[in-house]
């Protein structure tokens, strides 16, 4: 073999294309750049790219087609947690890496899977703490696209709210469909929910293409940023460039990347996304920034290494750090996951997010939250004597694993 | 007014009409009969354009039809009474009739009411849907419907099958005016004041002028007697007999028409 | 610079009705100057911006209002090099500065030469607040109107000043009734009986959520099990006031949730509208339907691309573009592939499936597959405020106007032209329909056209409601087809009327169930309707259909 | 009738005889032949086989409702689903104390959303053979109480078919709901071993292809002999004429109820069949839109033919699976080409052009 | 005659439930076996059965005529359960209450249609055709695992003599001439060996010899059938004609022997005309 395979397993059509092709065209550019300056180990990387259409199998069976016929070393790709879940089994049985750079629920820690997108403690948390604190929020509604991610999110908001010493009767929570587009009742009630007499503050979990209508809902009933902020966690630069943004001017969105953020590395990083694209109006967004870090460990493991092997890189790997793009470095931690920086903006009119608060210093990722009792006593270590993603720290047992 | 020359048609693989060939004078009432199956219905729907030809020519008014569609040869004045009736079963009666307005050419906007006086049975039935009126009521509002686009050849797939015998003979009445309009005084029966009068001689001049060619298929000999002054017998797909009325004689019914 | 000459007028004028002759000369000499009150706010971190603003507002310049509207529209700047403040306005290139301290315009700059002065939240409603009191007398009354509800919300005793002192001159009603509301909350806090009971009888029917609250608080007892409110007769108003206010709004909740079942309908109506014609009529199932309202949201967003300055008037334009654009497809579609399958109503399903996921390819090749961001004209934005307890989304509201007035134009044009009759006797008897001389190619071109050019109609509307992107189509297909049968095949009126009862429907399970389980609700009732209705709402009748 | 069985053994020998060899063959390159033989069939090609070949087996399942009945089912992902799901539970329960928060009984998804105790409808799913029952019976009860009322009622035509689509509809949102105890949206996954056999070796995957094959093969055969039976000429006059089939003294509505039934329980079968070979089983299953592309494979195979459904699913997901590997960004072009020039071109299908042939010959 | 032939021929192996047919073959019976006592039906207010009161005997060959629209089909289809009444009774023999059945009930009962326009099974052979309609169980089970016995062979065998369609047993249907359709129909009628025949004009579309045939066929089931014949065609009619009908809006106009009803001027000016 005369080049290196890096597969990508993106979405290009069905209903996540939206959010996923931009990151298929992130991972050509990474390995473009990788390119110029020489390939890796000396040896040009080549990208597999394939389409899984937002279809759950399928990214399964792609996975498998990209491990197996096409060899590739590596795997950057997936987007919803249940596409991870298809994945998950089969880079486990063949061996692979897969490099996953979206924020999610956490409750996992794979031996083959590197999370380099946000852990709840990266996210949810921090933007609760900023709610709490410096708008002095008193109501909470947690409004989420039924799933997992939402589902899990909201729960252990729901317990670190009680915890301090929030009342039931100050939590509303909301459940949609995928997709839901007909939020008239829902944000009346939200706003009726608001008018209580007590700041209250949306944290939304809602999903993908649920998010324009909701806003554009929003802005007409007349919540406004200062009236009824809403916190989101899935809502980026690339979803508002599909969004009239005036009427959302100083709605938040907590992360640990924005396009604004005011670094060299960001500034560089946009320009050669710019130049890729060859449209000057792209715009750049957390999950890119975490596949661009992702990208960079795995290059720098596979150098330390000195080979592509899974098993020597993901040992390589743990450790190993390497610039983010808001100025900091992002670590590879024992539990697969990173450190980050975590971001709260808002909304501006250009579509763009403003940072108005930001962590002091780096969050470590956890798998297993701490606020959930079940996972409160597991760990997951990735180094020796523990080699486990799921170690119960009570029993002393290593759960699930099948090495 | 119509030639059909060495037509060949085919259901798929099967050979229905062979060589077909046929004459119908202007002004001619031409009765076409032959057993079950023979491929009457084919042969018209031919005519009409409602299947497509392997080989063959079929002219009227000396103007070739075959490269035509149906609704051409509608507008040239072929009205088309199927056999079945193939009423529109959703639109009402009034909406089966006005379906032929188009084809008219004249921009009218009413239904002629000739169409009435000929089946006053319509006329109370305007708003019903075409698919509820009785078989025999179906069958008069197919004729009608044909009359609507005021045909100079007018094609007639057993139209009395389930008509009641007085409105059966009341239709041969019909085809035998529409017909030998041409010179002769044609009186419908009038019912009406006498605003309507006007257009309707108008309409009863122009037929005159024009007296309409029938090709009619039917199997009731004694209807056939009365109102055709030509006949065809078909066999197997073939023309295999023909004449005035008067050639018809047992032997040839013998020999094609009974089983 | 048109809008700091007229602020100052306004200024002038706002302090000569609050009777302080002079004043506006007198400013220049307090405290901080405004310069200096200038580069403190340029200089504050956000967590100080707050105290900088109410330092710059102390110094009662005349240039303070422009500076923090500025502040809070965005337009703020200060430039890197020489530190100046600076007002921007977007311009080609870059952007058009004026410097706040002397009106110089600057000329055009490019972005990264500035730095925006940045709020946040809490910062914005400070503004608000503070603009408010400097602004309660300004012309508009709506921004008067904004300006008290601002104050309301602190009612300390500075504002409460303001607001008396604007009482006794405001002409306009709706700004008294909210000044009026603002005192009466301010007075139930009053030691006072007598004033307290006046207050909660001024705040009877008042639909301030505010009121309601304060009003609500009387009645709540404290952790010992006493009342908050010690006074008996206060609490018997107060529960008398509490009482009326609910009814009130328990009415214009109810009128609420029907507007939203009733705008919900709309959408759907419109979705299917079209579907109603190509599959209802002549019987096609076009699985492609969705993508031809995917056309005409795309054509909104195109035309809003083509004529940047004119937001307000571009649905006009793109109303007819759409309409147009999605109906030459659709003929397209028809002559290209439906003509071949007549009589073969179910391969239809088949090949504008591939139609379907063709085009979605298209767009997403074309336009990417992110999602396209079309802008609401002002006209569509916001609501129409009925009164505190009800106001319709204005885009909602004229979605619904439009959905029935695309309805009514569509059932002229099938009833008054003759395609309409001939649309339908095409599609219960082709060979018949030829025989009688209609010309079935044209009239099917022309009413797929038909049908497929108001599925682009539709998108424009959709447009203004929800993602424009590849998937839009997909999202409305299964729903569209639902109504159209559930209506009853073939009939417009059937589409129209399940269209508003299936969304009114929902709009009544939902507070109760969910959005998840009011949907499931519905699928079911669908389910369940149909065995009783085997033929939707407004079936066809008569011995054909029967057989 | 003598028309019917020339019909049939023209066809079926061979087809059946082809999907007999490769029911053996696939096996052996897999297992037999060494890696670096250029006839070794990969554990992914046979396992994509697979796939296909439960595919095949619900593209069957509709051939016979649609094709053979006329009864349009936009809704047949259901019974799939329905199947996939019971024996997802199984699998699930498989797993037993390995799951990662290591609870002795709860799957994880439970323990993570704070469930307690089993729901009393996962009882039994440790047992294979209860799960196999429930494979059949879920779906087969479903499409009972469905059609019974549907087809009593006289529901017909689209009216049946969208409300096929309903039911897929609402049955995805309800197991969208995590509280339906199902594992929401991330569905059933991470499966470890069926029957005691790992899942992932590759003895495991050949012997599920194999199971896959025969399945296919027995309900070809059996379906075929339904088809020529007289039933099958009752079933398809109720296509064509389903009142005057009723004045005859037939009972319409059990007749098409017997082979909705019949069909729900195959493509159960064919999901049960599909989710250890794909390792998840989740709501989107569920999808309308799934459903409907069902429909696509037995029209491009040419309906009312058993072999067009199954060569149908087949070639339909062989190009899906060619397609996004190749032409990931524009395999949606020719996806959709390829439906629409069928769909002109070739009236009664793919097997048509073969049909053709014979029907000339 | 071969049609008389295949109507008398039992067919071994199928059962007839009910002897009562053989013993009226004796005496031709005066038992009504169908009863309509005042049935209305109506469309959108529109009477097509005004009060309709009918009896048909045992054994006996009943024509009806009556104009256009005088509600003969709508007479068939209220007693085959197409169509409910909105008032009235229907009774088959003495006991059953066909308001109370549905379609293949009262088919099963032994009443069986041909229907105004032909309505055969298309797609399917002539030979399927009739063997779909023979009289068997036809219930699910016992269908998916019919096989044909010799004799019902025989049976399908001797109904395509008779109907002459012998040669187009392997036909589709739907390629069948019109006139053809009507013959497979009927054959179709004479498969089900049913107590009632419910004829709408069976002889439309048929030459004058066919016709003739057609009514042979209808003579020779007389006795062991009871025939209910609704035909336009006065020629066939007087051919086959015992008692006869007149319908006229909805309700009985007169009835009697064919001579009576031919020379009634109140049917002569609704039916016959001059
Ligand atoms: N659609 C068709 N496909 C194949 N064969 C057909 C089709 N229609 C008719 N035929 C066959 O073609 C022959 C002629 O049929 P046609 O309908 O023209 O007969 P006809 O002379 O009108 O008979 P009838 O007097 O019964 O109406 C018949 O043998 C018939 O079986
Ligand atoms: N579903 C319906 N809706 C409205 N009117 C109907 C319906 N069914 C029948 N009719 C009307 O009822 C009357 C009786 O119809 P029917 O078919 O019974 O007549 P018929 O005696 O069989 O006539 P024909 O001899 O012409 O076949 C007709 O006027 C018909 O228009
Ligand atoms: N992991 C997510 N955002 O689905
Ligand atoms: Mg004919
Ligand atoms: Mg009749």
């Amino acid at each position: 073999e005369d080049t290196i395979k890096v597969g990508i397993l993106h979405s290009l059509s069905g209903t996540m294309a939206i959010s996923e092709t931009t990151l298929k065209d992130t991972m050509l550019m990474l390995i473009d750049e990788q390119n110029k300056k020489g390939g890796l180990l000396g040896k040009p990387l080549e990208p597999v790219v394939v389409d899984p259409a937002s279809n759950w199998p399928l990214f399964a069976e792609k996975a498998r087609e990209l491990l197996t016929k096409d060899k590739v070393a590596a795997i950057f790709g997936c987007w919803t947690s249940v596409s991870r879940k298809s994945v998950l089994p089969v880079v486990e049985e063949l061996n692979g890496l897969l490099f996953y750079p979206v924020q999610y629920e956490g409750e996992e820690s794979s031996k083959n899977v590197f999370y380099t997108g946000a852990a709840p403690n990266q996210q949810a948390i921090p933007a609760v703490d900023y709610l709490m604190k410096e708008l002095k929020v008193k109501r909470w509604v947690l409004a989420g696209t039924d799933y997992v991610y939402p589902r899990t999110t909201n729960k252990i908001l729901e317990a670190y709210l009680k915890s301090k010493g929030v009342k039931d009767k100050d939590i509303m929570i909301n459940y949609t469909p995928f997709g839901h587009s007909d939020w008239q009742s829902i944000v009346a009630e939200i706003k009726k929910f608001g008018s209580a007499g007590k700041k209250t503050a949306v944290v939304s979990t809602i999903n993908g293409d649920a998010n324009v209508p909701f806003y554009k809902e929003l802005a007409n009933q007349g919540i406004s940023a200062e009236s009824i902020p809403v916190v989101a966690f899935s809502v980026g630069e690339e979803e508002l460039s599909g969004i009239d943004t005036k009427p959302l001017v100083g709605h938040l969105a907590a992360w640990n990347y924005f396009m604004s953020v005011d670094t060299p590395e960001n500034a560089a990083f946009i320009t050669k996304w710019h130049q890729f694209t060859k449209d000057r109006k792209r715009v750049t967004n957390d999950p890119m920034e975490a596949h661009y870090i992702g990208f960079n460990m795995w290059v720098k493991a596979v150098e330390k290494a000195g080979t592509t092997d899974p098993d020597a890189v993901s040992k390589a790997i743990i450790g190993i750090e390497v610039p983010n793009l808001t100025g900091g470095m992002a670590k590879m931690l024992p539990n697969h996951h990173i450190t980050k920086p975590v971001l709260i903006g808002e909304i501006q009119e250009d579509g763009q997010f403003q940072t108005v608060w930001q962590t002091k210093t780096l969050v470590e990722g956890d798998a297993w939250s701490d606020y959930l009792p079940e996972s409160k006593s597991i760990i997951a270590q990735w180094t020796p004597p523990i080699n486990c993603g799921n170690y119960n720290t009570k029993t002393k047992k290593c759960s699930g694993q099948k090495y | 007014m119509l030639s059909v020359a060495a037509l060949n048609q085919y259901y798929g693989e099967s050979h229905t009409l062979w060589d077909l060939s046929l004459d119908i004078p202007v002004g001619a009432s031409v009765a076409l009969m032959g057993r079950n199956g023979v491929g009457k219905t084919t042969l018209l729907k031919c005519i009409m354009g409602l299947l497509p030809v392997r080989s063959g020519e079929i002219r009227y008014e000396d103007r070739s039809l075959t490269a035509l569609r149906a609704e051409q040869r509608a507008e040239l004045g072929i009205g088309y009474v199927p056999q079945g009736r193939e009423i529109f079963p959703m639109l009402t009666v009034e909406e089966n009739l006005k379906t032929g307005l188009r084809a008219r050419g004249d921009k009218s906007k009413g239904i002629p009411e000739e169409i009435f006086e000929i089946f006053p049975v319509l006329k109370t039935m305007l708003r019903r849907r075409g698919g509820d009126l009785s078989g025999g009521q179906q069958q008069q509002l197919a004729i009608g419907r044909a009359l609507v686009l005021r045909p100079k050849l007018l094609i007639l797939d057993e139209p009395i099958e389930g008509i009641q015998p007085n409105i059966v003979s009341e239709i041969g009445d019909v085809i035998i005016r529409l017909n030998r309009a041409r010179g002769k005084e044609v009186h419908f029966e009038k019912r009406e004041s006498s605003v309507t009068d006007e257009i309707r001689d108008a309409i009863v001049r122009v037929n005159r002028e024009m007296g309409v060619t029938v090709l009619l298929v039917e199997q009731k000999q004694h209807f056939v007697k009365r109102v055709a002054d030509r006949f065809l017998i078909m066999d197997k797909g073939r023309i295999v007999a023909g004449g005035t009325m008067a050639e018809l004689t047992e032997d040839l019914v013998r020999r094609y028409l009974t089983v | 610079m048109r809008p700091l000459i007229f602020g100052m007028g306004r200024w002038c004028i706002a302090m000569l009705i609050m009777m302080m002759p002079g004043f506006c000369q007198a400013v220049a000499d307090s405290g901080e100057s405004f310069a200096e009150a200038l580069v403190r706010l340029k200089e504050a971190p956000l967590t100080e911006l707050g105290e900088a603003v109410d330092r710059l507002a102390e110094t009662k310049d005349p240039r303070v209002v422009p500076v923090l509207r500025a502040l809070l529209d965005g337009r703020l700047y200060y430039r890197k090099d020489d530190g100046h403040v600076v007002f921007g306005d977007p311009a080609e290139d870059g952007l058009a500065i004026v410097d706040v301290l002397d009106e110089q315009a600057l000329g055009i700059v490019s972005k990264f030469e500035l730095k925006k002065i940045g709020i946040n939240n809490a910062l914005r409603t400070h503004l608000r607040e503070t603009l408010g009191r400097l602004e309660l007398a300004v012309e508009d009354p709506a921004q008067r109107l904004k300006a008290v509800e601002a104050m309301s919300k602190s009612l300390d005793d500075e504002n409460l000043e303001l607001l008396r002192a604007r009482l006794d001159v405001e002409t306009d009603a709706k700004v008294s009734e909210a000044i009026k509301t603002a005192l009466a909350l301010a007075d139930i806090s009053n030691d006072e009986k007598a004033v307290r009971i006046a207050a909660i009888n001024a705040l009877r029917g008042s639909l301030n959520p505010d009121a309601l609250n304060r009003l609500r608080q009387l009645l709540e007892k404290d952790e010992a099990g006493n009342y908050l409110e010690p006074d008996s007769d206060v609490r018997n108003s107060a529960q008398v006031a509490v009482k009326s206010i609910e009814s009130k709004l328990a009415l214009y909740g109810a009128v609420e949730t029907v507007f939203f079942g009733l705008s919900l309908g709309a959408v759907l109506v419109l979705a299917s509208i079209g579907l109603a014609i190509t599959f209802g009529v002549m019987g096609v199932i076009n699985m492609a339907h969705g993508e031809l309202m995917m056309l005409g949201a795309y054509t909104t967003y195109v035309v809003q691309q083509l004529m940047p300055g004119h937001l307000d008037i571009s649905l006009f334009v793109a109303i007819p573009a759409a309409f147009l654009l999605s109906a030459l497809v659709g003929i397209a579609i028809e002559r290209g592939i439906i003509r071949f399958l007549y009589g073969r109503p179910l391969e239809t399903l088949l090949a504008t499936f591939g139609v379907s996921l063709f085009l979605q390819q298209l767009v997403r090749t074309i336009f990417s597959p992110l999602n396209r961001s079309v802008a609401t004209p002002s006209w569509m934005s916001g609501s129409l405020e009925i009164n505190g307890a009800l106001s319709l989304t204005l885009n909602r509201f004229y979605i619904l106007l439009f959905c029935l007035l695309v309805f009514a134009a569509l059932l002229q044009v099938l009833k008054r032209s003759r395609i309409g009759l001939e649309v339908r006797a095409v599609a219960q008897n082709r060979a018949m329909a030829k025989a009688m001389g209609i010309p079935t190619e044209r009239v099917d071109a022309l009413t797929f056209g038909l049908g497929s050019g108001i599925a682009g109609v539709a998108g424009v509307a959709l447009s203004q409601l929800t993602n424009v992107g590849p998937n839009l189509g997909q999202s409305y297909i299964v729903d569209s087809f639902m109504v159209v049968v559930f209506g009853g095949v073939g009939n417009l009126w059937g589409t129209l009327i399940g269209g508003f009862s299936l969304g009114i429907a929902n709009k009544l399970l939902e507070p109760y169930a969910g959005a998840v389980l009011a949907k499931i609700l519905m699928l079911v009732f669908i389910i369940l309707f149909i065995q009783k209705r085997p033929r939707g709402l407004f079936p066809q009748k008569g011995r054909a259909a029967e057989a | 009738m003598s028309f019917s069985l020339l019909r049939k053994s023209a066809v079926d020998i061979p087809f059946l005889a082809v999907l007999a060899a490769i029911t053996l063959l696939v096996p052996l390159a897999n297992l037999a032949l060494p890696e670096s033989s250029p006839l070794h069939l990969s554990t992914y090609t046979v396992t994509l086989m697979g796939k296909y070949l439960t595919y095949a087996l619900l593209a069957l399942a509709v051939d016979l409702v649609w094709g053979y009945c006329g009864i349009l089912s936009l809704g047949h992902g259901a019974f799939f689903a329905l199947g996939g799901y019971a024996m997802g539970m199984y699998l699930m329960r498989q797993i037993g104390d390995r799951g990662v928060y290591g609870h002795p009984v709860l799957p994880d998804f439970m323990v993570f959303l704070n469930w307690k105790e089993l729901p009393w409808y996962w009882y039994g799913f440790d047992h294979f053979w209860f799960s196999l029952l429930v494979v059949a019976l879920a779906p087969g009860l479903l499409a009972y109480v469905f059609g019974w009322f549907a087809f009593r009622s006289r529901v017909t035509g689209v009216y049946l078919s969208i409300i096929t689509q309903a039911l897929t509809y609402a049955l995805m949102l309800a197991f969208f709901r995590n509280e339906m105890g199902f594992g929401g949206n991330n569905g059933l996954t991470d499966f470890k071993d069926i029957l005691g056999f790992n899942l992932q070796s590759d003895g495991t995957r050949a012997a599920l292809f194999v199971a896959s094959a025969l399945a296919l093969i027995g309900a070809y055969a059996a379906s075929r002999l339904v088809v020529e039976s007289k039933l099958g000429r009752v079933i398809a006059a109720i296509r064509d004429a389903e009142n005057r089939v009723r004045f005859l003294g037939y009972r319409v509505e059990q007749f098409k109820l017997w082979i909705f039934v019949y069909s729900a329980v195959l493509a159960g079968i064919a999901g049960a069949l599909y989710v250890p070979q794909v390792g998840i089983i989740n709501p989107s299953e569920f999808s309308p839109l799934n459903s409907l592309e069902i429909v696509i494979w037995v029209a491009v195979g040419g309906r009312g033919t058993l072999y067009g459904a199954v060569v149908g699913a087949i070639l339909v997901n062989f190009a899906k699976t060619v397609f996004t590997g190749v032409l990931p960004e524009m395999w949606l072009f020719a996806l959709g080409a390829i439906f629409i020039l069928v769909t002109l071109l070739l009236p009664q299908g793919l097997t048509g052009l073969w049909r053709r042939k014979e029907q000339a010959a | 005659m071969i049609a008389a032939k295949a109507a008398e021929a039992e067919i071994p192996g199928i059962p007839i439930r009910d002897g009562s047919v053989a013993e009226h073959r004796i005496e031709p019976a005066h038992k009504p076996i169908l009863y309509l006592e005042d049935v209305t039906v109506s469309f959108d207010g529109f009477r097509a059965l005004n009060a309709l009161t009918l009896y048909i005997d045992e054994g006996e060959l009943r024509c009806i005529i009556g104009p256009n629209g005088a509600g003969k089909s709508t007479m068939m289809d209220v007693i085959t359960g197409r169509t409910r009444p909105d008032k009235g009774t229907i009774y088959f023999g003495q006991t059953v209450d066909l308001l109370t059945l549905d379609e293949p009930a009262i088919a099963e009962a032994g009443i069986c249609r041909k229907f105004q326009k032909p309505s055969v099974f298309e797609a399917q052979t002539v030979f399927e055709n009739l063997e779909l309609a023979m009289r068997t169980d036809k219930r699910v089970w016992s269908t998916l695992f019919a096989r044909l016995t010799g004799e019902q062979l025989d049976a399908i065998h001797e109904v395509l003599e008779t109907i002459g369609l012998t040669a187009y047993r392997n036909r589709r249907a739907g390629e069948l001439s019109h006139g053809q359709k009507q013959w497979l129909e009927i054959g179709m009628l004479l498969m089900q060996r049913p107590k009632v025949l419910l004829v709408d004009e069976p002889v439309a579309g048929m030459t004058h010899q066919e016709t003739e045939r057609t009514a042979e066929l209808l003579l020779s089931l007389e006795g062991k059938h009871s025939v209910v014949v609704v035909e336009h065609d006065m020629d066939f009619v007087r051919s086959i004609a015992r008692r006869v009908t007149v319908l006229h809006e909805g309700s009985v106009l007169t009835e009697g022997r064919m001579d009576e009803v031919q020379n009634d001027p109140r049917v002569i000016e609704v039916y016959l005309g001059a």
